[in-house]
């Protein structure tokens, strides 16, 4: 296996096209403990932390651009990414130890296409769009569209996630993400759950619910966010009846398996759980922020 | 020697910081991985996929053709051992012969230049496999119509009439229990059960072997017994013992687990076979998926009280699925529950074989898994008779000259103590936290004492080198200094401990059952106190006066009338008075003193999720007298930190095929820094009288009480009953969803 | 097989080696350089006992690469002291015990270097949460993490 | 006469008889009585138990001394982690 360190975009292009079967990294985070497992090894392994686009966080325009192997610590570090996406902030916080955090990427953990992932329910949530690169240029397309199974996404081999956009939060926006682990730190999430909510005076205007690690990929949560959309928000946060919709739909919209790591059963239920308490802090935090 | 009362140590009892402490520090230390040879080979192994399967045919021609590849060994290259010979289950073990017993069973090693060529060629071996009927779990073991595990078990420490899948049996009987269970006001009866757990060591198992032209071997190893891996390996190997020289590298944590051995010999036949070093390191997925955990269990425990309390009988059947083969002696440790005066009593454990990796002991071995059973059928009497959990075990507790489940009395021990000083803890009296519950529970273990030496030299400016051989795990270089400085009357800085190999002192059996502080550091008593006597008559010819007219007093001799002559200048004039300084002293110790504990925990169950935060948690252990207080709380704190990971998180979860799932550290989840709170210990000391300094041994008591004492506090917060390990948020849930 | 000549700095000294290119950092810190105070616990970035600060940050050595440390500026457990001064943490774990065995202490070391190194002052729960990706399988943490709330006084004492 | 104390497992060689007096100057050679006394059961305590005397457990109890007065009770081997 080759290691190879390219400066730009098109570098990576090219290398990738001359070497078929090639893999990008970037905290290979996942992919060392893949090889490791004895799944076998590509020909070139392509380090895409050279290429300073990848690598960088830009705020113009009313748009966050976060480069696709920006090691997650050095969002969770920045201020006001932060204050503008609390709920990504914290999901991203949450790829491993302060070890991993230096190595973890958006990207890579949209595109290692685990259903548990933490970052990629609040990505979702926020509408992020990903720039992929392409064999001969780039392509827009949502984030939600990149994970389309368990391991597998919509990117051709050559491609590669550039850099993730998202749009300033409307004001009056909350969102929060929550997930189950036994643990306190170093788990894979049995269940997580971001919610991002936007409110106009007492009720919320815009809902939006994503579940992780409770089916093949990240889920909306349709129901959920219908019954958020119009509830009303007084000092008490949501209400116990928009609080219990929301859990009913979440853990009706779940589609788990039993693993090592949890049961049908217990997925469905703690998905319920998680929901309604991140849509408790967003709704908190909208309400702060409006 | 007994202990004096009430004594007072100039040393003993002292915290210095420990002599191997700045190697460690610096990144100095050297643990076997650390080693390399010059032109050293590395190891891989093909291991089993299949639990049970007839190994047909082992083609290695391909690999042995590979690139880097300098030697090929299978089960063909050792020789058979009989299967009644003690270490045939180890030899096994080692490399399959015939059959495979676990996934995961190594059935060939190969030798190459690099780790990558080494894995390429063991991939490349290719094995032809007849599948057998695999038994996982402890009832199918035990179903009348089972199959068998392993051909070649036979029953141990029982008659027995053929191969079985009962690996051994423990019965201790008193009084009539069914006459207890008639007259009892309360009885309850309950059934628990425990997952396979691993020890966890940080430190994969490794070592590096140089069989030289001469066919003697060189090895260094990181385990608990230096002279255990010289005799096992030998005795694998088909060798005299004393072909094989065992220098102890550092040892990364082993909790019992680092008893047995699993590379060396492999790695000395590919050693001889090559006429290279072979430096052989398992992976992490290899230490889960191949060496030893503790057994899973299945506990029925029926107690019965009067109403105010006493605890008039106890029957229990304990059934340990102890894996593919046993080596696993005695269940004892199930007895250790036996911590109350129960007048009748009937207890009966079983070990079970199951296709999965052969057990090796962990810390307290058995005991655990009965004490969670135990301890949790006392709390809910103790509930039922609304009593407090700690008064009802005082009412019980064994006190010296009560039986053992075995029926031997018990000598001085601790119990009572160690209830008392949870009682009269800040944490017992201050209230329970607003949305917390609080649990108690308890245990004890036993220890041993077995074989030791210790050589100690006055070196010529006055400092003393202290050599044994029982590899430190925990810090017990520190306490051979602490004894032989407050023998020697020395600074403890001037003596340096050091623990040499298989040649360079003399035989020293396991560090296992707290025994390497207790009679290793009995030896390194009895060693200096002859050397104080030599010093003494040293002194004697150098004053001039008669060596019983010498006396020791605090590193110096003195007599009437002379100025006391310190350790140095003795040994400045040690050649003109009858040569080297030195002494060495070797035992088999007996009077080990059992360690009993008695944990309190606070503990948070978010009823929505099952998740379990441990908020307080405070340990109180009989340690007889200790020794170094920072390495005792230590390994209280330790071991309470494995229990917590046993009660909540950590299992073997096994698919169909009889594959480990969950065979890193990434989903076997032992307990890291953000789960745990401080561990408060309050040191009790009843020294044991069978100890110059009343020790006891404390490493293994620690993780018998945590999983009752939480399961206790899950019962007071939630109103539910845990009976099965681990207390995992799904389980959790499940049960309070059955409320 | 082909190997990358690899130039960086290790403790402060400009070294270089030569390492396949799937070598990981950790195996040529411990193999090419003979800096065998990071360890391998897992292999798979889950128990920290491989830990360094790879320009400044800390990393699991397991997972990166060789030839990613080209030009990089890498500290180990080896370069923590100041010639015979051990570091505050050093000096801390070992007044307070906080080692048993010492097989993850290289890592915990290095952790708990980048911890104060960003935060001088952290809370229990911080350091907690802090060494959460070192595991010690010998202390139940408790020592642990008194030393290194004592080495940020005796730091923070210094006037730093 | 020492006084032997068996484990429950043992005492069907005895008929269910826990403690007896067997004459012997060391555990060794009470063991061999017993085995004289009742066949099979003295292999099964040289090779599967240790003997508790006086409090102490001995793994490898075979030439420790005895007297008229000494208890010893056969218990399952021990070991520890």
């Amino acid at each position: 296996m080759k290691y190879a360190a390219p400066t730009t975009v098109d570098d990576a292009r090219s290398l990738l096209a001359d070497n078929p079967g090639s893999r990008v990294f970037a905290g290979a985070t996942d992919l060392v403990p893949q090889f490791r497992g004895g799944r076998p090894s590509p020909p070139l392994l392509v380090d895409l932390k050279h290429i300073d686009r990848l690598m960088s966080l830009t705020h113009e325009d009313g748009q966050w651009t976060v480069g696709a192997a920006l090691p997650t610590s050095q969002l969770t570090g920045n201020a006001g990414f932060t204050a503008a996406f609390p709920g990504l902030a914290e999901a991203a916080g949450l790829i491993g130890s302060d070890q991993i955090q230096n190595r973890s990427s958006l990207g890579g953990n949209l595109a290692n296409a685990s259903p548990a992932a933490d970052s990629v329910p609040a990505l979702l949530v926020n509408g992020a769009q990903a720039v992929v690169a392409t064999a001969d240029g780039t392509r827009t397309v949502p984030a939600r569209d990149i994970a389309t199974g368990p391991g597998q996404t919509s990117l051709a081999e050559g491609e590669f996630i550039i850099e993730f956009t998202l749009a300033d939060p409307p004001a009056g926006t909350g969102e929060a993400y929550l997930r189950m682990i036994p643990r306190s730190e170093m788990d894979i999430a049995i269940v997580g759950a971001a919610v991002r909510l936007t409110v106009d005076g007492a009720a919320v205007t815009d809902a939006r619910v994503v579940l992780g690690a409770v089916a093949p990929t990240a889920v909306s949560v349709p129901d959920a966010e219908a019954a958020l959309t119009g509830a009303a928000l007084t000092d008490g946060g949501l209400d116990d009846a928009t609080l219990a919709a929301i859990a009913d739909a979440a853990s009706t919209v779940c589609n788990p398996i039993d693993d090592k790591r949890g049961t049908i059963a217990y997925r469905r239920q703690v998905a319920g759980v998680l929901a309604k308490r991140a849509a408790a802090i967003a709704a908190e935090r909208a309400r702060n922020g409006a | 020697m007994t202990a004096t009362e009430n004594p007072t140590y100039t040393w003993v009892g002292t915290r210095p910081i420990r002599h191997d402490g700045y190697d460690k520090v610096v990144g100095k230390a050297r643990f076997a991985a650390d080693l390399d040879l010059p032109g050293q080979l590395h190891t891989a192994y093909l291991r089993s996929p299949h639990p049970h399967a007839r190994i047909l045919s082992i083609d290695t021609d391909a690999a042995a053709a590979m690139p880097g590849v300098r030697a090929v060994v299978t089960g063909a290259d050792f020789p058979d051992l009989d299967p009644m010979n003690p270490n045939f289950d180890v030899s096994v073990n080692v490399m399959a012969r015939d059959v495979v017993l676990y996934n995961g069973h190594a059935i060939a090693a190969v030798a190459a230049s690099t780790r990558a060529e080494a894995r390429s060629a063991a991939a490349a071996i290719d094995v032809e496999y007849e599948l057998l009927p695999a038994i996982l779990s402890l009832d199918e073991s035990t179903a009348d119509d089972a199959p068998l595990v392993n051909e070649n078990n036979i029953t141990r420490f029982v008659e027995s009439d053929g191969p079985s899948n009962l690996a051994t049996v423990n019965v201790n009987e008193r009084g009539d229990v069914e006459a207890a269970f008639a007259d009892a006001d309360l009885v309850v009866e309950r059934e628990f059960e425990t997952a396979w757990v691993h020890q966890g060591y940080i430190e994969p198992h490794a070592c590096v072997v140089d069989v030289g032209p001469d066919g003697r071997a060189d090895i260094w190893a990181s385990s608990q017994g230096h002279f255990m891996v010289r005799a096992v390996t030998a005795a694998v190997l088909g060798w005299e013992p004393s072909r094989i020289k065992v220098t102890p590298a550092e040892i990364g944590g082993g909790f019992g687990g680092k008893t047995t051995i699993y590379l060396e010999p492999v790695a000395a036949r590919l050693s001889e076979k090559s006429g290279r070093p072979v430096k052989s390191v398992m992976s992490r997925d290899e230490v889960l998926r191949a060496t030893g955990p503790a057994p899973a269990a299945k506990v029925r425990v029926k107690i019965g009280a009067t109403s105010d309390g006493d605890l008039t009988a106890i029957e229990g059947w304990l059934g340990y699925a102890v894996g593919s083969a046993n080596d696993f002696a005695g269940l004892v440790g199930a007895m250790s529950v036996a911590s109350y005066k129960f007048p009748n009593l009937k207890l009966e454990a079983i070990g079970a074989l199951t296709n999965t990796p052969k057990t090796a002991a962990y810390r307290a071995p058995s005991a655990p898994h009965a004490a969670f059973a135990v301890e949790s059928v006392i709390d809910e009497i103790a509930q039922q008779l609304d009593l407090d959990p700690i008064e009802i075990r005082l009412r019980n507790a064994v006190v010296e000259g009560d039986p053992t489940a075995m029926g031997m009395p018990h000598p001085r021990i601790g119990f009572v103590e160690c209830l008392e000083a949870i009682r009269d803890s800040e944490h017992y009296r201050s209230p329970v936290p607003e949305g917390a519950a609080r649990g108690i529970g308890t245990g004890f273990w036993f220890n041993i004492g077995e074989q030791s030496s210790a050589t100690v030299n006055v070196n010529e400016d006055g400092t003393a080198t202290v050599i044994t051989g029982s590899p430190d795990i925990g810090g017990s270089r520190a306490s051979m200094a602490l004894m032989a400085a407050e023998e020697l009357g020395i600074d403890v800085y001037r003596i340096t401990p050091v623990v040499a190999g298989t040649e360079t002192v003399g035989f020293t059996d396991i560090t296992e059952g707290s025994r390497a502080t207790f009679a290793t550091g009995m030896a390194v008593v009895n060693a200096c106190r002859e050397l104080v006597e030599d010093l003494k008559a040293r002194a004697a010819t150098i004053l001039g006066v008669e060596a019983e007219a010498v006396d020791w007093v605090d590193g110096e001799a003195v007599a009437d009338g002379k100025d006391p002559l310190p350790l140095a200048a003795i040994a400045a004039k040690a050649k003109s008075t009858g040569g080297p300084l030195t002494e060495t002293a070797s035992l088999n110790a007996g009077g080990a003193g059992p360690s009993f504990a008695v944990h309190c925990c606070d503990l948070a169950v978010d009823e929505e999720t099952g998740h379990v935060e441990i908020l307080r948690y405070t340990t109180a252990q009989d340690a007889g007298t200790a020794i170094h207080p920072s390495y005792v709380e230590g390994q209280m704190q330790g071991g309470t930190a494995q229990g917590i990971g046993w009660a909540l998180n950590e299992e073997y979860v096994y698919d169909d095929e009889g594959a480990m799932q969950n065979a890193g550290f990434l989903d076997y989840r032992i307990p890291v820094a953000s789960d745990l709170p401080m561990i408060d210990t309050i040191i009790v000391e009843v020294p044991n009288p069978a100890h110059p300094y009343g020790v006891r041994g404390v490493g293994e008591t620690g993780i018998v009480p945590p999983m009752a004492t939480i399961a206790n506090a899950i019962t007071r917060a939630t109103s539910v009953r845990m009976t099965s390990l681990p207390m995992s948020p799904p389980k959790i849930l499940e049960r309070l969803g059955e409320r | 097989m082909s190997r990358t000549h690899v130039t960086c700095t290790v403790n402060g000294d400009e070294v270089d080696f030569l390492a396949a290119d799937d070598t990981s950092l950790l195996d040529a810190l411990r193999e090419e350089l003979g800096l065998t105070g990071a360890k391998e616990g897992c292999g798979t970035g889950d128990c920290g006992a491989c830990s360094i600060l790879l320009d400044g940050r800390l990393n699991c050595s397991c997972l990166v690469f060789a030839p990613e440390a080209e030009g990089r500026d890498i500290v180990t457990v080896e370069g923590l002291a100041d010639g015979d001064h051990l570091h505050p943490l050093q000096q801390a774990f070992l007044e307070g015990a906080a080692l048993q065995c010492g097989v993850c202490t290289p890592g915990f070391l290095v952790a708990a270097k980048a911890l104060l190194d960003e935060n001088p002052d952290p809370t229990e729960t911080e350091i907690r949460y802090g060494l959460a990706g070192n595991l010690c399988r010998c202390t139940g943490y408790d020592k642990i993490v008194r030393a290194v709330q004592e080495a940020a006084v005796q730091l923070n004492g210094a006037g730093k | 006469m020492p006084r032997v104390h068996l484990m429950a497992d043992h005492r069907r060689f005895t008929d269910g008889v826990a403690t007896l007096e067997v004459e012997g100057a060391t555990v060794g050679a009470v063991i061999d009585e017993l085995e004289r006394r009742y066949p099979g059961l003295g292999e099964l305590l040289t090779h599967g138990a240790s003997a508790g005397i006086d409090g102490v457990i001995h793994a490898d109890p075979q030439y420790l001394a005895v007297g008229p007065d000494t208890d010893i009770w056969f218990v399952a081997p021990l070991s520890g982690g």
